[in-house]
């Protein structure tokens, strides 16, 4: 699965994107396996209400949201367009 | 007043340049002579007052493969409330230097009301539901823009 | 938030004379770098579908020795309700076909609720309290464009 | 005084402005005096709900309004201005 990082989560974690083998079937399970990695997700993860997540490019409000067929996750902070 | 439906051109573009309000009047104009009213708006770059640092510039991130979309969707609902002739946005990402644009909307209606409900929806929602973050650069330090809680509950009253 | 008393530069301009949006936008940052959103409406001559006569020209007449007055007053009322930099309002006069430019109000302000405020506020007092009268003129006759009860009582919002 | 007229008051008055000699001294008294003048008056002012009014180039919005001291007196119809 494609994971992809923008803004101040790009920064912590390091990379734009990467490319990980998963087993987590929904957004908050996959956090939880990231998190479990490298220190680097838990402080990029630390306060869950600073992170918004795309599934397949489209806004997800639910952690619980599934994860299966889906080929490319992104998390990002709030977003400050306009 | 009956609800005719209406074929309204919609034209999204997120981009690094420059952009001219006048020009795409005009080409509004070209493709309809006739538009009744167009209501905008223009957002630029301000000189950020914290701490008495001067902004040196500001760099716009965003999502390449999701922006536009984001952008359409919005744009989609905006049709979907109100009667338009014509949606124009443009948002800037990249570097950018206090007073540069960032942001044009543009949306033209035979009803004043309707065109500029339909700029306002469409900046609201581009404030916090598009993926584009604003980074600020100062002589010794940067910092990400932090989402307004006034923003989001902006979104609430549509 | 503090309301701090902002110089505000106002300037309207009843003309016959066509505009061009982005002069005056060009105009209003080359006084002030940083006016942070702008907000404005343009209108135009609409063909008139009105018994599928074909509108020839629309022909405004109003009175020269109080419109500006007029207008001013109510853009003072404007800056007395929101924080606005600057207010630019064009109105055209004399003889206008379909597709000419008829009206442009812009409004900066540092937040853009208020500058949108401002537009919509200006545009709502031009339609039914600024000494301005148009006649449309067909092949075979001419009317004088009746006032519309709804923009009458667009007022009471305000 | 000096009085205007404008849009299609102006057209059937017949003239932009006149200057005239009045008694009158409010609004109101100024339109029964000019109604008694001539019949075109009487024409142009048959329905005062279409009629607005400005004393020296001041809109205003009671009939009974005092003229004593005015020197210009517009009357027109409802604006279309916008």
């Amino acid at each position: 699965m494609k994971i992809l990082y923008f803004a101040w989560l790009r920064e912590k974690i390091g990379v734009s994107f990467e490319e990980k083998e998963i087993k987590a079937v929904t957004v908050i399970g996959l956090i939880e396996e990231l998190v479990l990695l490298d220190e680097k997700y838990s402080i990029a993860f630390s306060d869950l209400s600073f992170i918004r997540v795309a599934v397949d490019q489209k806004l997800i409000q639910d952690f619980k949201t599934s994860i299966k067929d889906a080929k490319e996750i992104a998390f990002f902070p709030p977003m400050t367009g306009g | 007043m009956a609800k005719e439906k209406i074929f309204c051109n919609l034209s999204i573009s997120v981009q690094e340049l420059d952009f001219d309000i006048q020009y795409e009047i005009d080409n509004i104009k070209r493709r309809k002579k006739n538009f009744g009213g167009l209501a905008s708006f223009l957002g630029q770059v301000r000189d950020s007052a914290e701490n008495d640092k001067t902004l040196l510039f500001l760099e716009l991130e965003h999502y390449p493969d999701m922006t536009e979309k984001e952008i359409t969707s919005i744009c989609n609902d905006a049709l979907g409330k109100w009667e338009l002739h014509d949606i124009r946005v443009i948002h800037r990402v990249g570097k950018l230097i206090p007073g540069d644009n960032i942001v044009l909307v543009l949306a033209t209606s035979s009803h004043r009301e309707e065109a500029f409900k339909a700029v306002e929806f469409i900046m609201d929602f581009l404030k916090s539901r598009v993926p584009i973050w604003k980074k600020e650069h100062y002589e010794n330090n940067s910092s990400w823009v932090k989402s307004k809680k006034s923003d989001e509950e902006l979104l609430s009253r549509w």
